[in-house]
């Protein structure tokens, strides 16, 4: 049962998405946290190198972490072949036939840590320590050609590998960065 | 991809269409009342004969089964599944696509989201789980999810798609797959949570900050760079999808939405958003959805699902049993915003009549297309092509083909040869009624 | 890649409700009313439908005590469920009075009708239709709405004078 | 007064806050109210959207003077207006943290960041973390009488009812109906009866939209003369909304052909009890549908699987389910369910027939009863309105039973005949208040008080069975009281 009366001149509010809100007399519920308790989630290594932990590796300190680690899904030597595909050599150039490689297109190397930091092994990710990664991260340059056999990898030297690929990318909507 | 083109009459198709398409202005009337025009040509299908006399089914003849507190499809659906990829869970991504071709309307039901995972589906205790906030912001914060239930929320509906969707369609040639095969990672749900810009503004941000790092609490703890004028544009922290709290495989217990952004940046199971100067160029955003041009260079940061369209039904793998007429029916959807027109041939190409929208139309959502169609029995094209109300609209394969490439052979239905395919889809009716999926 | 052009002001054609299409389908294919009749089991309050075929109250009881006392108690007055006798004043049950064939039902037709569609409840559509005449007799006299010996029949079922029928108010009257 | 311009003293609480998932044991919430001396400036930044359809109706008229903040803690409506400042340089001081002002634990890596997840299965359920939001059954071995399953809405948001949770009554048990086997046929009044397959009505122009389906009884436990202490889904539980996508009934009906005798049409389901209600033609003729998808995917058995008849706005028992035939005819039947059932008792011993309309209400899904506020500060108050006449036109809600109101924002867009859902931010003062909400629809229609609906209705002698009926079409007001340890009741006010 309703009762029907003059129509209401209401203005009904009507709530619109697509708009940023933030209650300044809102819930304000959000608990401050500092960067020290923030750091084992805080893993992302910029580009130039910023959030590279302390630590470095060299390529044959890595090869025998491959073997151990990663071989068994990426292949002997990296070579692809397991479940997975393959870390060192491929095409010379990435096609869409498929074959986008470390050298052939990641543009940063630091990227190469970050991934395997952060993801590998698959099954454990996250297990790997830091020197383990710089190690395995030269092993791959190195086997790709893209770092001397004997450079060590570290903060520094790391965002200072120069990748071919690195400046072969067209943004493609400039407007929206 | 959206290229300019200055002269608008070579483009406009012509209205009337051929090959069983109704002149446009037949969708606009009601249909007559025709108490009397039971003319022949009403016929019913070409048996012509009458129905059988009528005998109760029987389960009208028996007490039904009982209520379930879940209640889930009847057991004649059991087909109207998502296909996985990955079904024993190899250690390596595992997909479910949406079965278009089975379902109707805008919404994807829950069940049938389609998922794509990188470190298999997280089993997160929603207790445990946090967001944080930090980097170039005034405070760090964390939140959980008791309080992120006391902010204003907003709803809105709106399609998530793969970045790589519709990629089967880069092979040089047409792969005979039906409409989920090839369109599956794409799906529109009810999505309801909090603007991340509520969020963002009560940590305060740093006017250095440009842009924000999303990261997943997976196993691979998933992480794309997102402008930060997105963040406190339409940005949400979805916590529930189609009213009920998110799906496992769409970010329990929450994930990052954009509307209009390629999927894998909308990330899952969200748990942290670090603002920073510049992006982080994780492996997803330098490596993966980078697509390679045929002159060798390659897009970054492409970002925006572009105007797409296709039809759900017919498709490959429905048969038409018998000439007459059928409703041609499918979804178009934009990441710029609503869709204004889809237009349909069933010659493919050679003409084009204009398809009725299912209202409401909603920016960066699914919308429904419909056209009826009388089909004489013989070989015909059907195709759609969509516009957007930012004038962008869908390109011929031929013309997406020049600007992107294609593979030179024929590459697994379930491989990806580059992303942000959203030419038109063709599908080639046979005098038999078999469907076949073709390059027109 | 979507190409972007100026465009004339797209006439947004939008699926209104109610629209159709001028040429429907016309896929329906014709069936005989007769063909139909294994379905048509509905009884209008004028008593269209009624099946031939007749019965008494005494004719029911034993049919009654044979389907029916299970669920609805020893002469009908109620067990696991709903009793099917009784008559107690409506306006002193308030919104919640007890609504029994006899103080609330309108039309006596509606029960030959459900009987016959819905009874017994596990085994719908096994009476025959005098069983379901001579159930509804039996039930009716029970009530003292027809005389212990009335025929219960397509003639006799409509003209019984229900005592609640005019105590009803359409609700929405421009609805109907 | 625009919202910068309002100046007051805020308390801006810190802590723990009311769930999202209250299991079934009681949880409670710790509070610390924290009090600041800074002032605050409102500042919100929905960007508002005028496009509410009384707008549109009235042309154009402008919005009505701002609303007085209610009492108890309702925060201006206008709050929701407008795009604030983004206060890149705000005040750190003036964001206190909780009183204890432990920062967050520090953070470690969780168990399911560090190994592989689970396999993607073929049809996705919710996480076992979710497992109580479910349905509620009233009869859950079967037994031989009705069943009903109630949707949780204390534990949902937006305004789409996921499949698996849509309400569902069943007289019979639910049928296993073969799809291919099904037939639909239309006959009577009309120039050829015909039957159609679910194959043929695929062929068919369709139509889709979003509309509750809600039974005549639901929210019937509201007739108690005192309030049962029972949650919204045992409250409300018997309403659901959905996009449904089907033909429209008058396609077929069209094809058939209408003997202008004909006034009424006969809807009959494939059930056991073959349900059948008398549905006027002019509803067949306006907005019904023969309803074959819900939320995309066919419908769900309990739904009425292959096919249903759909009457947006009419009360659920005439939505037909398992839909297989329809009779024009010149008459109602007064099927038992019109004649007895959906006849709803008046006091003085009268009774009305042919009710159909389920008529302007709404209800506040959280805060609601069960789910207890742990410590006082900023809520969000949300609820679903909805209305059989058309589009609900506006949404007010009071924090104090009544004796103040505030405009509720409405999240577009707005939907004839559909879940509307409706947002007011709150500030809670830990002190004892009472929730309710009232909604109006563009017909003007509005919720009458309790005390104005009792008055015409009436309202049980004896607190009844919270799962029974004694009555249907409740549509007043339903109010939450707050007491200051957060727990939620059920009142009258």
């Amino acid at each position: 049962m309703s009762t029907r009366k003059l129509p209401l001149g209401a203005v009904s509010l009507v709530l619109a998405f697509g708009a940023g809100a933030a209650l300044a007399d809102g819930p304000n519920l959000g608990k401050p946290i500092s960067p020290a308790e923030l750091a084992p989630w805080d893993i992302t290594i910029m580009p130039d190198g910023t959030g590279l932990p302390a630590g470095s590796g060299t390529p044959a300190q890595g090869a025998p972490v491959y073997a151990q680690k990663c071989a068994a899904c990426h292949g002997e030597n990296g070579r692809g072949g397991g479940i997975a595909a393959g870390v060192i050599g491929g095409p010379p150039r990435a096609t869409l036939d498929g074959g986008k490689t470390i050298p052939n297109f990641w543009p940063y190397a630091t990227t190469v840590f970050d991934f395997i930091r952060r993801a590998m092994p698959y099954q454990q990710p996250g297990s790997l320590t830091n020197q383990e990664v710089y190690a395995l991260t030269a092993y791959i340059l190195a086997g790709n050609k893209l770092i001397a056999e004997n450079d060590v990898m570290d903060a520094q030297t790391l965002p200072k590998v120069k990748m071919p690929n690195r400046d072969n990318f067209i943004i493609r909507f400039p407007e929206r960065i | 991809m959206a290229s300019k083109q200055s002269s608008r009459r070579s483009q406009e198709p012509e209205v009337v269409a051929g090959n069983g398409l109704p002149d446009r202005r037949a969708l606009l009337g009601r249909g007559i009342m025709f108490a009397g025009t039971m003319g022949t040509g009403l016929g019913g299908s070409l048996t012509g004969a009458a129905a059988e006399p009528l005998v109760d089914g029987p389960w009208s003849n028996e007490v039904g089964a009982v209520i379930q507190p879940y209640q889930t499809a009847s057991r004649f659906e059991k087909n109207v599944v998502r296909t996985v990829d990955n079904p024993d869970n190899v250690p390596r991504n595992s997909r479910a696509r949406t079965p278009h071709q089975l379902l109707n309307g805008i919404i994807t039901p829950n069940g049938l989201h389609f998922t794509i995972c990188h470190g298999g589906v997280p089993d997160i205790d929603p207790d445990q789980h946090r967001l944080v906030i930090h980097g170039l912001v005034k405070r760090p914060l964390v939140f959980t999810l008791d309080a992120l239930a006391r902010y204003p929320m907003v709803s809105r509906i709106g399609f998530v798609e793969c970045g790589g969707n519709s990629a089967p369609l880069f092979s040089n040639i047409a792969l005979q797959e039906n409409v989920q095969a090839l369109h599956g990672l794409a799906s529109c749900a009810e999505w309801s949570g909090v603007l991340l810009s509520t969020l963002l503004e009560e940590a305060g941000i740093d006017p250095k900050a440009k842009w924000m790092i999303c990261e997943g609490a997976d196993s691979p703890r998933l992480h794309r760079s997102v402008p930060l004028a997105k963040g406190l544009d339409d940005a949400m922290v979805a916590l529930y999808q189609n009213g009920e709290r998110i799906q496992p495989g769409q970010g329990y217990p929450m994930r990052l939405w954009l509307p209009g952004y390629e999927g894998n940046m909308n990330v899952k199971y969200l748990r942290r958003v670090m603002l920073t100067e510049e992006p982080a160029m994780s492996v997803y955003e330098s490596r993966t959805y980078s697509q390679i041009l045929p002159n060798g260079k390659a897009y970054r940061f492409y970002f925006l699902q572009e105007v797409k369209s296709f039809i759900s039904r017919p498709s490959h793998g429905l048969a038409l049993r018998e000439p007459g007429i059928y409703e041609i029916s499918g979804v178009a959807y934009s990441g710029t915003g609503r869709i204004t027109k889809v237009m349909v041939s069933a010659d493919g190409g050679q003409s084009w009549a204009q398809a009725a929208l299912q209202d409401p139309v909603l920016p960066k959502a699914f919308t429904r297309f419909r056209m009826p169609w009388r089909w004489d029995g013989g070989p015909a094209i059907l195709q759609s092509r969509a516009w957007d109300e930012g004038g962008n609209f869908q390109p011929t394969r031929a013309d997406f083909v020049a600007m992107r490439g294609q593979t030179t052979r024929p590459p697994p239905v379930t491989g990806f040869p580059s992303q942000h395919f959203n030419a038109i889809t063709s599908w080639a009716v046979d005098a038999k009624g078999e469907v076949k999926h073709v390059y027109a | 890649m979507s190409m972007r052009k100026t465009l004339a002001a797209a006439v947004l054609l939008v699926l209104a409700p109610g629209m159709t299409f001028a040429e429907p389908p016309g896929l329906g294919r014709p069936i005989g009313e007769a063909d139909v009749k294994g379905w048509d089991i509905t009884i209008l309050p004028d008593g269209t439908n009624l099946p031939p075929g007749s019965g008494t109250p005494a004719q029911g009881a034993p049919i009654y005590a044979q389907k029916c006392a299970v669920c609805h108690g020893e002469n009908a007055t109620g067990g696991r469920n709903a009793g099917l006798v009784g008559n107690p004043p409506l306006a002193a049950g308030g919104i919640e009075a007890n609504k029994t064939i006899a103080n609330f039902w309108a039309n006596a037709t509606t029960l030959f009708d459900f009987i016959r569609r819905a009874m017994p409840w596990t085994q719908p559509r096994t009476l025959t239709d005098n069983e379901v005449y001579a159930l509804t007799a039996y039930i009716l006299a029970l009530n003292k709405l027809i005389g212990e010996n009335d025929v219960m029949d397509a003639q006799t079922l409509p003209k019984v004078k229900m005592p609640n029928r005019d105590n009803f108010i359409v609700r929405f009257p421009d609805r109907i | 007064m625009d919202p910068a311009g309002l100046k007051r003293r805020t308390k801006l609480p810190q802590g723990q806050a009311l769930t999202l998932r209250p299991p079934p044991k009681k949880r409670t919430f710790g509070a610390q109210i924290i009090q600041t001396t800074a002032s605050y400036r409102l500042y919100f930044y929905f960007r508002e959207k005028i496009m509410s359809t009384s707008k549109r109706r009235k042309g154009g008229a402008a919005a009505p003077p701002f609303e007085p903040v209610a009492g108890n803690g309702l925060l201006d409506r206008r709050a929701l207006l407008g795009r604030g400042i983004v206060f890149a340089g705000a005040t750190a001081t003036s964001f206190s943290s909780s009183l204890a002002g432990a920062a967050a634990e520090p953070l470690k890596d969780d168990p399911w960041s560090e190994a592989a997840g689970t396999v993607t299965p073929v049809l996705q359920t919710p996480s076992r973390f979710e497992k109580h939001v479910v349905r509620t059954l009233s009869n859950p071995n079967g037994e031989p009488r009705t069943q009903h399953a109630r949707t949780p809405h204390h534990l949902l948001n937006g305004t789409i009812t996921p499949n698996s949770l849509h309400f569902t009554i069943n007289h019979s048990g639910i049928p296993d109906i073969d799809p291919a086997q099904h037939r639909l046929v239309i006959h009577g009044m009309v120039r050829q009866p015909k039957v159609f397959t679910l194959d043929t009505l695929a062929r068919y122009p369709m139509v889709t939209r979003q509309h509750f389906v809600e039974c005549g009884g639901n929210s019937a436990p509201m007739f108690s003369k005192e309030p049962i202490q029972a949650n919204l889904q045992a409250l409300h539980g018997l309403v659901s909304s959905a996009e449904w996508t089907g033909v429209l009934l008058s396609t077929l009906i069209e094809e058939t052909g209408i003997d202008p005798k004909a006034t009424w049409l006969l809807a009959e389901g494939g059930d056991s009890l073959a349900l059948t209600r008398s549905v006027p033609l002019k509803k067949g003729l306006d907005d019904a549908m023969v309803a074959l998808y819900q939320n995309g995917e066919r419908l769900m058995p309990g739904n009425g699987y292959p096919m249903r008849l759909l009457l947006p706005g009419y009360e659920g028992n005439m939505n037909v389910k398992f839909l297989r035939r329809i009779k024009l005819v010149d008459q109602p039947a007064m099927t038992y369910y019109e004649a007895r059932n959906y006849s709803p008792l008046l006091p003085g011993g009268k009774a009305y027939k042919f009710y159909f309309v389920n008529e302007v209400k709404s209800f506040i899904t959280h805060p609601s009863f069960g789910l207890t506020l742990k410590e006082p500060g900023y809520y969000e108050i949300s609820g679903i309105a909805y209305s059989g006449s058309g589009r609900i036109a506006k949404v007010m809600v009071s924090a104090d039973g009544g004796k103040s109101w505030a405009q509720a924002a409405l999240q577009g867009p707005v939907h004839p005949k559909a879940f509307t859902r409706f947002r007011m931010p709150w500030r809670w003062d830990g002190q004892p208040v009472v929730l309710q909400s009232r909604a109006w629809d563009e017909a003007g229609n509005f919720q009458p008080l309790r005390t104005d609906f009792v008055a015409v209705r009436g309202e049980t002698k004896t607190v009844p069975n919270v799962a029974g009926f004694p009555n249907q079409h409740y549509n007043s007001l339903t109010s939450w009281a707050i007491d200051s340890k957060g727990e939620i009741k059920h009142v009258y006010a």
